[in-house]
């Protein structure tokens, strides 16, 4: 239970600079989500919080001391590895209590900590068993035990759902999610996969290429986003990007009257959700079906429209359109985001209905 | 697929079995002959050492005449002792590479193993005036020294090969429990490649324990011969004492069959992991 | 373009039989998904079809033509391959022709051939590249092409978007439709995910432990699913299952009368799909808000009833529930699901609305 | 990344001549003295053949007063027949335990890995007869056989360990192109593993090259002598013409240096994506 700041972040490797700068205050409690796709510097971001990168320039604080000097063992940190990263030739038991033995612990005061960690996760019939024996959900169990056994200030969590097929994964990450309610504690979650993100985190943190494009609230990332990447990364399916034009007053689309916007006229990207459209037969986006996906409780139609630019419109389960049918989709212009051409969000003044 | 395992280790012991049977056929000749009289050697090579053909004089004439212990633990101890720093600073290079980075890693492991490349005794000249220099010549830490610069480079080269399967996870992980490097490597590395250590301690310790040139060269003296090198003493210029060569082969076969049932368990953990698939 | 036949198929490893006895007919032109979880045998029935496999009981027939004692090259089949299979030494072109200029076609009519199926995936500019120089939506591209010239009868596809990255699988997806679409061929596709299989298909197999749990189209399945597993495996989030009893006339969970149902008295498995839910003050299910999941544009409340059983609801995304809140669902009848405690279907004589 | 794969490139090249020199030290030793007359070797060793210290009566001696090149050719046939059976059947063997499910394929695996166990000069005594047997004495071709015995287990067990490592699929997808289990053996197996075979090749020479033993026992008539054997004609009982042992070390050394030339580039590719991490 800490806090944790990070200022200034820089790591380079050799003479490739792969974080540029990060600036982070973790409040005591918080669930961090770190995002993004790979190769983005996510996890280099949380090896070098737990210690196993060194920092090329700046400073971590766990609980208001500096660490980043610091071994990882004494960081006060715990960290779970995606691919679990039990002892194999140790027991349930000899992994969860492994640190704490090797740490000095008192044998009396590891079997409460460890039975305490058993009980929470439901180990205890499995104690005895090798990590071989145990299926990939119970492993990672484990692997979370051994994390809370040495009641660290901060956990640190590395993808650790990658590993698990998809049933298990929803289960596992809404167990992570009761943990985090249980013990309150400070976490730092990285995945690339933003169901998880929008649905375990108190603050997202999305990265690309080393730099950060956005912190803040599921909600927050998915209503304001900044610019194109955060709008296409966050939601699913991804946000529609139409390239539209306007004359200081009104955003066309392929010539046809979408919305009003004061801004200065020229090219211009508009951001709209596939879960915001809706048929409706005097909406102003009209096309061919291109694409019909079912997918029983709900359906995705891919629209062409006239000037050959596509949408995805995600509806109803009930309905039902073939290739090459007609379709009038409408959006509600509170429910558009409109970006600059560079990607960035352009906040418009005032809207109006089509 | 229990079932399958149990038929799996049955048939496996079975192979060994047949396999040790066919293997052991030259050595149980060379046994046989051993405890024969020169004449039964000649007259019938697979005869049984019964009758007028049995003989001790071979032993006899080993284990009396000649220093045959003293060349025996010479042996052992050269073996044992270049075995022990092939494996140990074989297993540590091999960490080093595959788990750290530091400017010129990359020419370090190159350096480390071209050395397959280069026969070691292409450099008997040198390495006997620097031997001379150091004043070991006729001491086995002179052999111990070569026989582990001549194995080490194969170790690394399939210790690499094996270190780059143990997970890193596996290793931060450890790191994180606050084990130090050495711990790490002793305590979650080494019990990981168990079965590598065994097949390359295997095959690193035969040519060591048959290698004729360098006691030949480095330590003929009379204090530091060594098994190989003592046998020879019974191949004379122009007679050949069999008896006693095959007795003295049959005793050296000896470590070559402790080492086997030592490890036995373990290589063939390592040589079916590698030869089966999973 | 053909059909395709299996009838009576058997496998067995050693003494382990994995396929059960399979029959199934494919028409001419159909996309079939085989989808199961990992094991279920769904892999090694396509390697049986390609030929990569021996068939130890039953027969496999193309276009009316027993092939099961063929070689894959002579059985009028083209497969896809999860990591794309290219020969790395070979670029584009010779990776697309290579299995032409095998087979002795005369040079002119492979390039006619590597040329138009170039065009279809929009190679043409990659075609002097290595594979390592391409990315892995690319590389897939090039191995969905190395199927197409040779023109096959059917095509095969195992779980060829496992090794890409979320969005990309999304677009790929997509261009596999059309490519149905436009070539109208008949097509074999294996996945684990089922996602894909109800967007691709036009009639999903269902496998479970070398047995076929079900076959149809998408929806039948999403609507008619025959046993819990079924149910359980179409559809995101998974189906609830509810513990309840009947006296024979009314449907009780808890205590709590839900719906009426003509059968013999007894326990029985209630499902209903979290998208079925709706907030209702005058709901049959009452409960706490345990974990409450948001994605944004929906979220997921997971609620824990009386009796201690849980169920997940998707829900509105412009909600907000705090964990302990209160909460109260309601179902309609029709959309309940009712399968005995062996997890098989039960076909209700009659609903009514609680 | 191409700076980074230009500096190491250019590393590597900067370390391999450093080793170059380093490993060429003795060998230079060699053809120096080779060059000097005996009683200069022994006043000087490291001196340079220079004003009367130089001679070409080793070389004389080697090149007229000999067989040299009998021998040289001898050792040439008998290492690159031996050579290209070990990595053809090797290669092979291995494809197939990696490759294919048949009754019996675990022990199979085992019983050609477990050769490295057991040396094969243990099993002399009994292989001098079979060759016998066969009329093979003093032929080159005993030399092959007992030679690509010796290699065939450590090349199998190298062999194994990168085949696995070969994708199934693309073995699957040349199945569906047509290809025949040769024809996805040589075109589609074989180019993805050339560096794994240079690697092979050049450790399962060096010994082939230098052996002694074999030779000696098997084939040491004058017609069917290797280099390694016929050097020892210099070495007498009481003297020994060192200008002319040290010459046919040289020559002898030629193809060692030639091999490495052909292997260089595979073989450092195999070391480094075997040595460093991708």
């Amino acid at each position: 239970m800490a806090t944790l700041e990070l200022s200034g972040i820089k790591k380079s490797f050799g003479a490739v600079e792969v974080i540029h700068g990060l600036d982070l205050q973790v409040k005591d409690g918080e669930l961090i989500v770190f995002v993004g796709p790979s190769g983005c510097g996510k996890s280099t971001m949380l090896r070098m919080i737990a210690g196993l990168e060194k920092v090329t320039e700046g400073v971590i604080s766990i609980g208001g001391k500096r660490v980043d000097h610091l071994p990882p063992a004494l960081r006060g940190i715990a960290m779970v590895f995606q691919s679990y990263a039990l002892y194999p030739h140790k027991n349930v038991r000899g992994n969860l209590g492994f640190a704490l033995k090797h740490a000095g612990v008192p044998q009396s005061e590891i079997d409460e900590r460890v039975n305490t960690a058993a009980e929470i996760l439901e180990l205890a019939p499995l104690m005895d068993r090798k990590p071989r024996e145990l299926s990939g959900g119970q492993r990672q169990r484990v692997a979370i035990g051994r994390a809370i056994v040495r009641e660290p200030d901060v956990f640190l969590f590395d993808e650790p759902l990658s590993n698990l097929d998809a049933a298990l994964r929803v289960h596992m990450r809404v167990e992570i999610l009761k943990l985090h309610q249980r013990l309150g504690s400070t976490m730092v979650y990285v995945t690339h996969d933003q169901v998880e993100a929008m649905t375990l985190a108190d603050r997202i943190v999305v990265f690309r290429d080393g730099q950060v494009e956005q912190v803040g609230t599921p909600l927050e990332l998915y209503r304001n986003p900044v610019n194109t990447f955060v709008a296409g990364f966050i939601g699913s399916p991804a946000m529609n990007f139409l390239r539209a034009d306007t004359d200081g007053n009104s955003v066309r689309i392929g010539g046809a009257h979408l919305c009003e916007l004061n801004s200065s006229a020229g090219e211009l990207q508009l951001g709209i959700r596939p879960e915001h459209l809706t048929l409706n037969e005097d909406g102003a986006l009209k096309g061919v079906v291109s694409v019909f996906e079912h997918l029983g409780g709900e359906s995705f139609v891919h629209v062409e429209l006239p000037d050959k630019q596509t949408l995805v419109a995600k509806l109803d389960g009930e309905l039902s359109f073939a290739p090459g049918e007609q379709c009038t989709l409408a959006i509600k212009p509170s429910q558009c985001h409109v970006f600059d051409m560079q990607g960035r969000k352009i906040v418009p003044n005032t809207h109006a209905m089509v | 697929m229990l079932v399958r395992e149990r038929i799996t280790s049955t048939g496996i012991h079975a192979v060994l079995i047949a396999y040790s049977l066919l293997a052991l056929f030259p050595l149980a000749l060379i046994v046989i002959n051993s405890l024969k009289s020169k004449k039964a050697i000649f007259r019938d090579p697979v005869g049984l050492p019964v009758g007028e053909a049995f003989s001790w004089k071979g032993y006899a004439s080993v284990l009396t005449n000649s220093d045959f212990p003293l060349y025996f633990g010479n042996s052992l101890i050269v073996t044992c002792v270049s075995l022990f720093l092939i494996l140990l600073f074989g297993a540590m290079a091999s960490h080093a590479l595959s788990e750290y980075r530091f400017p010129g890693d990359t020419f370090l492991g190159l350096y480390l193993i071209l050395g397959i490349m280069v026969p070691i005794r292409l450099g008997t000249v040198a390495l006997l005036q620097l031997v001379v220099d150091l004043n070991l010549a006729n001491t086995l830490t002179a052999l111990i020294l070569v026989y582990t610069a001549q194995g080490l480079p194969i170790a690394i080269f399939i210790f690499t090969e094996f270190l780059k399967s143990v997970s890193r996870e596996i290793k931060d992980s450890a790191r994180i429990d606050g084990l130090s490097e050495y711990r790490i490597f002793f305590e979650v590395v080494v019990p990981l490649v168990r079965p590598v250590i065994a097949t390359v301690a295997v095959f690193s310790m035969i040519p060591i324990w048959n290698d004729l040139w360098f006691p030949l060269i480095l330590s003929p003296g009379e204090e530091t011969r060594t098994v190989t090198l003592g046998v020879q003493q019974f191949i004379g210029q122009y007679t050949v004492n069999w008896g006693a060569v095959l007795a003295s082969l049959s005793v050296a076969i000896l470590p070559v069959l402790i080492m086997y049932v030592i490890f036995s368990k373990q290589l063939i953990r390592g040589i079916t992991s590698g030869a089966v698939k999973g």
